[in-house]
């Protein structure tokens, strides 16, 4: 394969951190930037106004009911937290994998991730019936020397996204000093040095500091690695230790994680592509970077539809009446046409990524990343919701219809998800600047 | 004056490199060697031995790992056992995920703040920086800092070596 | 450029911030103890005392035990030593309490609308009499809902005594004239049948509604349910014809939805069924109950073969009643006749027959006082307007519908400005009394205090005559064919008096599970034939009259024929019951109080929006509700209890548990609303009831399975591995040393992930602020349970409080708790004793005897949660010679 | 390049940092001081200046005489005006102080007194059980009988209550003793063993629905 960071020959350390470093402190901001933002902001605010309602007047604004006691919240939160994965992956995983094409991209993807987990951590505090206790989840010696319930999937959710969100964040802090060196040594402004300067934390780029830098950051990536599947191995056991039809399964943890990084990686094409476009990061984000990250799209796609099939296929294979009629429910109920979405979606739309010219255009890719977004989101909802409205006894049967504040708060969410990843790509160097000298380096090397 | 070292300067990762190992064969203790991006063996270059930073995850991962499975354990079956739906207090399969969450975050955090002490940051203050050209370090420029040396001689060597150029660094 | 620096300002500037942040704190507002400023003699805060009383909602006495907190009146169990309640409680006996204490109820008395006092209305009445003395009365009117209080009957004897041509009349919507008429007809005296069910080895009803609305349903769903408890491989079998859905046609063996014209007709009419059925019914000391639909004649017939039967029935006479019918009254309030009407109880321009136009009469009176617990329609047309007292703040007395007196004594001082009847009617009489004088002279020469105590008087029950029915009560007049329409009482509103009531406006029917509304009632054929589905509306004509409707489909229905249930479309009941459903009266005449024929059925355009508490009615091949033939009962099949990976957590003390005969249930739903009244379980409205978020901790699924309806209360099954324990995280739901699945309310978070694990979808979330608001509703609550806020996840507890109680006064003697000593309040409420509920521990107790049956089996048994609540499955006593039905 | 912080911006630095700190303690500790459990109203005024001290030390009146369903009952019951009256329509039978006891008396409107042991509505404690099993007055509402003015001398906290409920022995008194204020809980291990031997087991007496409902 033809090396993705060929282009590079035409670049020098001084060009290539000139470049990066300038989309944050020169470059004037695109008007788009502005709508994008303004938008985002809207976004924001509704979700802002949406949570405050909530408090307010209780979960009873959403749909949820008895027995569908789960509804959009839940939904949001797994799709979030399966967003996240693709970032740790990339930047951890494919590190060790020495991909030297990640370089370009695990910066932002990483900022995504840790945008993605912190918002998709505030939904299981929404969703509670009295969101001001959600501290009890966590152990600390109380008056009523009450501890967490271990057995909860709940509680191994708090550790589990909390460990996530902080491991995430110290990965992507640590990887950022050196260039907020760079950018606290170029900025012009007074202002921009302090700020980037105390952030830097006066790194000088000693080299006994790199050689223990390096050490850090790969020891990091490898406990990020068994981190992320663990994570949404534990989300996804929220339903698999449950013992109704559709969550009880023993597929969740491999296919729950294998939806993460599907969802991931079309988020990464989703954000990606515009990023290159309007920065003019070709050289940096080649077409060859697209390719694999569609590869991986594809790959994973594949093993979701597998879970799809298996699941169908063990209901039957069992025999057990109860997740038998739940299968048939989701394919010919009320919720039936939600499962052929997902499956348009998620199976259906990727395979145009076997053709070649498909995985090299930008925007054809772009458009796939959406559908799957959908598709994924849409198949959270199906697991959250429809596996409970048809559950053991008949005469307890309900649906849920979301409310226009569900609605609210999912699209609000999103809003605010744009807003902060918007402020990064303004903030900080959205490629990863000593990286990409390193790379120039290897490139220059005869 | 006193001198915190003398300073030259490279344009490029070999020369560092090698002007650092030239350094160390002509018998200087102390050098530090500053570079925009790491550089394969330039800490050896410069007397870097022992990397700590390896035992001190190991370290904070065990602590994670028995701290965390220790908590569950006292809370669940020692400070206040609860029947929760039929199963004993000490039903450890459900304890492994918190146990390996804490593991993992202990592990995170000490490498981290190992990593900072050891290279003892934050230092906000360092006088390297008062080098005028020294803001390049983080751009695209090489610089290696003779300490404790007689600062003549070290002009000396270190000019020897064509640098960009040759500085005091001012303590 | 020049370095930052520290300045003292900066650094003040922060430890002012830092100041800030420091302040704000928050604590629990200070209560303060009130105590008493002159104790009541014996009163012991904190320990509930129970009075009894009994009231009448069907006809006839109820017999109740009141308990009263701090003075308060917060709950009502049955009375066993009364005939009418047998320990018993119905739904409208249960609901009373929160009548009492509704907010809505009328405070003061009102003259044409406008408030005013009682002085003004004695001076009114005292000047309308003035003009009466010499008439000896002429123009006196009284108009009484039901005359069988004794004290009540005094005073009209006193009434008539002094203005001698006062004339009393009677107007009671749910009358039962139809079947005093059969009696005449028969035995030339109006007898009431008391059967002996208990006795019957079969039982033939038609339309006959023994368990639902007869003012004896409590005493003989206890026979009955004795009666189909199989002794040595015997148990009586029940037949029902029925022109609308009834507990009765639920319960039955053979049960034939067949409209009136049809049922009289088959009863004239010989054919096959008929012969078999009779042939039972000959064998096994059959009886035969005939409802008020039925015309005199057929009541007639009735009577006769059950003396052919020679079945268990005595025929009891009450005392000769000296009022007019309705019809007397309006015809003399159009001409003008009447000077002074006064009603006691009851909403006659509601609920009296079209074709009187009593409305309209009553604008021709000159002056007419209303007496009644709410300003409602009567009360607008009325001069006067007084309200009345609830039962529970006045004296007076009531006998069962076999003739038992009992005493209605007051557990608190009326709460607004009332009178009861007997007070209203002093007023008249002239007798300078109180209502206590008055019922006490009563029951002069007998032992009042012990009447006082055990709620009945003694050998007060009316003796029962050996009769003979004549021989020809006539043939039975042939009616309209064509679409029937059946009017029928609503089980939970009744004619509407009860329209206020939220527990029972929210409460699920016990077919349709509907709430919050009543519904024109078809047959799957009938909504076939006319293209109509639940929800949408019909049009149904009689003649002129004609009435729009939203339609409800149930295959308990007669095809060809329509069931309106009464009571509904009020326009003055209050905020809770106004515009609640649809007024069927106007289709309802004096000739046809209960089936009107040749009517017009056709479909209108619009739909309803229904709320019922269960969208799905069948068990799809589940074993859920399970049922088993009388003759195969050895065949029924058990699921073992499977192992656990972990070993079992041991109990070693008391081991509390639950068996609920699903033979013996008749889905009356007295559980669900004593459980509400005991637990302090909110109402939470239509719109929440539509979104599936109702909250009764006790609920009554229902399942249609080919030709039957079955019942199957469901309340949290308290599983030993319950699945909500181990998925909550704060340990709110968790399980305590005897075996109960309790519910922290103070630690729950509300992550509701308990009732997504909950496989019996028992539990019930806050998922807004239900408690209650008003200072008169609060004083219902009660005190021995917590009120639970926003956001809190709760469910049945096995009545905890009342396990607590038990087992503290058991503690401070240094006993156990001994069996029976904790009843829970479903059980309590129970007429057929359905729910059965004890210790495990004890070897000898009546749980363990009621576990050990054979047919007791666990729900979703496999999925081992081991549950301490179990079925006991119902049994089929099906005629073999008769196929169909 | 020059330095971008000079020592003494990196001191200002510092201090603020430990500012944060503080202030974050701060705000913990007045929280903290806040709970009902460590608030100041331990003793408040009421409307009578009743003394324990007075009635119980001085005269030996029996704790029962007015809080006299305090064995029968969940509530010990709080004497009605009456009650006060019947030695006070002898004693001090005009002094102003009690007036409000007249009046309350005359008009039958009750005196509101200040609730000093106030637990919260979701927890139900019985009187009369504790002393049956031979918890002493003394047990938590310390010695009334030295209170000029009544006061709290226990948290009532959970952890409170779960102390004696995981380990009854040592709090417990003879029945003949619960009453007396200066009585003291038996030293011998034996009778204390006998005593505890009343109880229901630990685990019974530490289960959620032993005070929740």
């Amino acid at each position: 394969m033809a090396d993705v960071a060929a282009p590079l020959r035409r670049w020098s350390y001084g060009s290539v951190s000139d470049k990066i470093a300038d989309i944050v402190l020169a470059r004037p901001t695109h008007w788009l930037w502005f709508a994008a933002f303004g938008a985002a902001s809207l976004g924001t605010v509704a979700f802002v106004g949406a949570i405050g309602w909530l408090f307010v007047r209780g979960i009873g604004i959403w749909g949820v009911n008895i027995p569908t006691a789960w509804g959009f919240a839940i939904a949001n939160f797994v799709w979030w937290i399966g967003i996240g994965h693709a970032g740790t992956f990339i930047s951890a995983i494919l590190l060790l994998l020495r991909q030297r094409w990640r370089t370009s991209i695990n910066r932002f993807a990483e900022a995504m991730t840790l945008f993605a987990a912190g918002i998709a951590g505030i939904f299981p505090i929404l969703h509670l019936g009295r969101p001001w206790f959600f501290y009890w989840l966590v152990p600390y010696p109380n008056v009523m020397e009450l501890w967490p319930q271990w057995r909860s999937a709940l509680v191994w959710d708090i550790f589990a996204i909390s460990t996530y969100l902080i491991v995430s964040l110290l990965f992507w802090y640590v990887g950022l000093v050196p260039d907020l060196a760079t950018l606290r040594d170029r900025a012009a402004s007074r202002a921009k040095r302090i700020v980037y300067g105390l952030l830097a934390l006066g790194w000088r780029g000693e080299a006994r500091h790199w050689a223990r830098f390096e050490t850090v950051y790969l020891l990091l990536a490898g406990l990020a690695t068994p981190l992320v599947v663990s994570v949404h191995s534990v989300v996804s056991l929220d339903f698999a230790i449950d013992i109704v039809p559709g969550y009880h399964s023993t597929v969740f943890p491999p296919y729950f994680v294998a939806g993460a990084l599907f969802s991931g990686f079309a988020m990464v094409l989703t954000l990606a592509i515009p990023l290159r476009h309007f920065f003019r990061l070709h050289d940096f984000i080649t077409d060859r970077h697209l390719e694999n990250a569609a590869k991986v799209l594809l790959a994973c796609g594949w093993v979701v539809a597998y879970g799809y099939f298996i699941e169908t296929f063990t209901a039957f294979y069992s025999g057990d009446e109860f997740e038998i009629a739940m299968v048939k429910d989701r394919l010919l109920g009320f919720y039936g046409p939600v499962y052929w979405t997902v499956l348009a979606c998620n199976v259906i739309a990727p395979q145009i990524l076997w053709w070649r010219p498909a995985r090299r255009s930008a925007w054809a890719l772009f458009a796939v990343s959406l559908v799957v977004n959908l598709g994924m989101w849409l198949e959270r909802v199906m697991i959250v919701v429809q596996s409970m409205h048809h559950d053991f006894l008949p005469s307890a049967w309900g649906n849920f219809i979301p409310t226009v504040w569900d609605w609210i708060t999912f699209f609000g969410s999103i809003g605010f998800f744009a807003f902060l990843f918007l402020l990064f790509v303004r903030a900080l160097p959205t490629i990863s600047i000593f990286e990409m000298r390193e790379l120039v380096m290897e490139e220059k090397k005869p | 004056m006193s001198v915190y070292g003398i300073m030259a300067e490279f344009t490029g990762a070999e020369q560092l490199l090698a002007a650092a190992r030239s350094a160390r064969a002509a018998g200087y203790g102390d050098i530090e060697a500053y570079s925009p991006f790491p550089i394969e063996g330039l800490a050896e270059a410069t007397g870097f031995r022992r990397n700590w930073v390896a035992a001190i995850v190991l370290a904070g991962g065990l602590a994670g790992g028995i701290g965390g499975y220790f908590m569950q354990w006292y809370s669940a079956a020692l400070s206040y056992p609860i029947n929760s739906g039929g199963k004993p207090p000490h039903s450890w399969p459900e304890f492994i995920p918190v146990t390996f969450e804490l593991t993992v975050l202990v592990a995170a955090i000490a490498g981290v703040a190992g990593m900072l002490a050891l290279n003892g940051l934050p230092r906000l203050y360092h006088p390297v920086f008062n080098v005028r050209e020294f803001d390049l370090a983080s751009r695209n420029r090489f610089f290696l800092c003779l300490r404790h040396a007689d600062a003549e001689a070290a002009r000396e060597f270190l000019g020897g070596l064509s640098p960009l150029g040759v500085w005091d660094v001012p303590a | 450029m020049p370095p930052v620096t520290l300045t003292r300002r900066n650094f003040l500037k922060l430890g002012a911030a830092a100041a800030a942040l420091a302040s704000g704190a928050c604590s629990r507002p200070r209560e303060p103890i009130v105590p008493y400023a002159h104790q009541p003699e014996g009163e012991l805060p904190g320990v509930p005392r129970f009075y009894a009383t009994a009231a009448c909602f069907v006809g006839a006495a109820e017999g109740m035990l009141v308990e009263s907190n701090t003075g308060r009146p917060t709950k009502v169990e049955g009375n066993t030593a009364h005939p009418g309640s047998l320990g018993a409680t119905s739904v409208h006996g249960q609901a009373s309490v929160l009548g009492l204490w509704d907010p809505e109820r009328s405070k003061a008395p009102r003259r044409r609308g406008l408030p005013a006092t009682r002085g003004a209305l004695e001076r009114d009445i005292a000047d309308a009499l003035a003009r009466f003395r010499d008439s000896g009365g002429e123009g006196l009117r009284l108009l009484v809902r039901d005359a069988s209080s004794p004290t009540l009957l005094r005073q009209l004897d006193r009434l008539v005594k002094r203005f001698p041509r006062v004339r009393v009349h009677r107007w009671d919507p749910l009358h039962r004239d139809r079947g005093r008429e059969g009696a005449r007809l028969a035995f030339g005296r109006p007898l009431e049948p008391l059967y002996r069910l208990e006795e019957a080895g079969a039982i033939l009803s038609l339309d006959s509604r023994f368990l639902d609305d007869h003012p004896y349903r409590l005493n003989y769903a206890r026979q009955f349910a004795r009666a189909r408890t199989p002794r040595d491989g015997q148990m009586c079998r029940l037949y029902a014809l029925e022109s609308a859905p009834s507990l009765v046609g639920a319960m039955a063996d053979h049960r034939f939805a067949m409209s009136v014209p049809a049922i009289e007709g088959w009863l004239s009419g010989k054919n096959a069924t008929y012969d078999t059925i009779f042939k039972d019914l000959r064998q096994n000391r059959g009886v035969i109950l005939a409802g008020e639909a039925l015309s005199p004649q057929a009541h007639a017939l009735v009577h006769r073969l059950n003396a052919q039967l020679g079945a268990p029935v005595s025929y009891i006479e009450p005392p000769r009643e000296e009022t007019q019918p309705l019809a007397d009254l309006v015809e003399a309030m159009r001409k003008g006749a009447v000077g002074l009407l006064v009603i006691l109880e009851g909403n006659p321009a509601y609920d009296a027959p079209l074709d009187l136009d009593f409305g309209a009469a009553l604008a021709q009176v000159p002056l007419s006082v209303h007496l009644s617990l709410y300003e409602d329609e009567t009360s607008a047309r009325c001069t006067w307007h007084v309200p009345s007292t609830h039962f529970m703040e006045h004296w007076s007395d009531a006998r069962a519908f076999d003739g038992t007196a009992a005493i209605v004594q007051p557990l608190i001082a009326p709460l607004y400005d009332g009178v009861s009847p007997h007070e209203l009617l002093l007023l008249l009489t002239g007798e300078g009394k109180g209502g206590y004088d008055l019922v006490r002279e009563t029951w002069r020469d007998t032992d009042w205090d012990g009447a006082l105590r055990t709620g009945v008087i003694q050998d007060s029950a009316f003796p029962a005559s050996p009769v003979t029915p004549r021989v020809s009560p006539g043939s039975i007049p042939s009616q309209q064919q064509g679409w029937q329409v059946r009017f029928v009482a609503d089980e939970a509103l009744l004619d509407g008096r009860f329209a206020n009531n939220a527990w029972l406006q929210e409460l699920p029917r016990a077919d349709s599970k509907l709430t919050w509304d009543n519904a024109a009632l078809l047959s799957p054929a009938s909504a076939k034939e006319l293209g109509v589905a639940n929800g949408d509306l019909v049009d149904i004509a009689i003649g002129e009259r004609r009435l729009r409707a939203p339609a409800w489909v149930t295959p308990a229905q007669a095809d060809a024929s329509v069931t309106l249930p009464l009571g509904y479309g009020r326009s003055r009941a209050g905020a809770i019951g106004n515009g609640v459903g649809f007024d069927a009266n106007p289709l309802r005449t004096r000739a046809e109080p209960w089936n009107a024929g040749g009517a017009r059925v056709t479909k209108a355009p619009g739909r309803h929006e229904f709320a019922t508490t269960q969208n799905h009615a069948r068990m799809e091949g589940r074993d859920l509700a399970r049922h088993v033939d009388l003759t195969h009962m050895d065949s029924f099949r058990k699921e073992r209890p499977r192992n656990s990976l972990y070993p079992g957590w041991p109990y070693d003390g008391y081991r509390w548990a639950m068996s609920i005969d699903l033979n013996a249930c008749i889905g009356c739903n007295a559980c669900t609303i004593a459980c509400q009244a005991e637990n302090n379980i909110p109402t939470v409205g239509k719109d929440q009831v539509i979104a599936g978020r109702e909250m009764h901790w006790i609920r009554v699924d229902r399942y249609y399975e080919d030709h039957r309806t079955l019942f199957q209360p469901v309340p949290c099954m308290h599983c030993e591995n319950a699945p909500c324990e181990y998925v909550c995280p704060v340990e709110a739901s968790v399980h305590d040393s005897e075996g109960l699945n309790v519910q922290v309310y103070n630690r729950c978070v509300g992550t509701r992930f308990c009732s997504q694990n909950c496989p019996y979808k028992v539990r019930r979330f806050n998922f807004f602020d239900h408690t209650p608001k008003d200072e008169s509703l609060k004083a219902q609550m009660n005190p021995e349970v917590t009120v639970r806020m926003r956001g809190v996840m709760e469910k049945c507890t096995y009545c905890v409080q009342r396990i607590t109680r038990a087992r503290i006064e058991a503690e401070k003697q240094g006993r156990r708790i001994s069996d029976g000593e904790v009843i829970t309040a479903c059980q309590a409420a129970c007429p057929t004793n359905a729910i059965m509920f004890g210790d495990l521990s004890d070897e000898k107790s009546e749980i363990n005897r009621a576990k050990r049956s054979p047919l007791q089996y666990d729900l979703l048994a496999e999925l081992n949660t081991r549950p301490r609540t179990s079925y006991a499955a119902r049994i089929v006593n099906r005629n073999p010679e008769l196929k169909d039905g | 390049m020059a330095q971008l912080f000079d020592p003494p911006a990196i001191l200002g630095i510092k201090l603020f940092l430990i500012a944060i700190t503080l202030a974050i303690a701060a705000v913990w500790v007045t929280f903290y001081k806040a709970l009902p459990a460590h608030s100041g109203l331990l003793s408040p005024q009421q409307p009578i200046p009743f003394s324990h001290k007075h009635h119980v030390g001085d005269d030996g009146i029996d704790c029962r005489y007015c809080h006299w369903s305090v064995e029968k009952s969940s509530f010990a019951g709080i004497p009605s005006a009456q009650v006060c009256l019947t030695c006070h329509s002898q004693l001090f039978s005009d002094a102003p102080i009690l007036e409000p006891l007249r009046e309350s008396a005359r008009t039958g409107v009750p005196i509101r007194w200040v609730r000093v042991h106030d637990l919260p509505d979701f927890v139900f404690f019985d009187h009369g059980i504790h002393l049956a099993k031979g918890v002493g007055c003394v047990e938590c509402h310390g010695r009334v009988d030295r209170m000029p003015r009544i006061e709290r001398v226990a948290s009532l906290e959970m952890q409170w209550c779960l102390g004696c409920h995981r380990d009854p022995a040592p709090h417990l008194r003879r029945p003949q003793d619960v009453f007396d204020m200066a009585s003291q809980p038996p030293r011998d291990a034996s009778v204390r063993a006998q005593l505890a031997s009343r109880l229901l087991s630990e685990q019974r007496l530490t289960d959620c629905s032993t005070c929740h409902r």
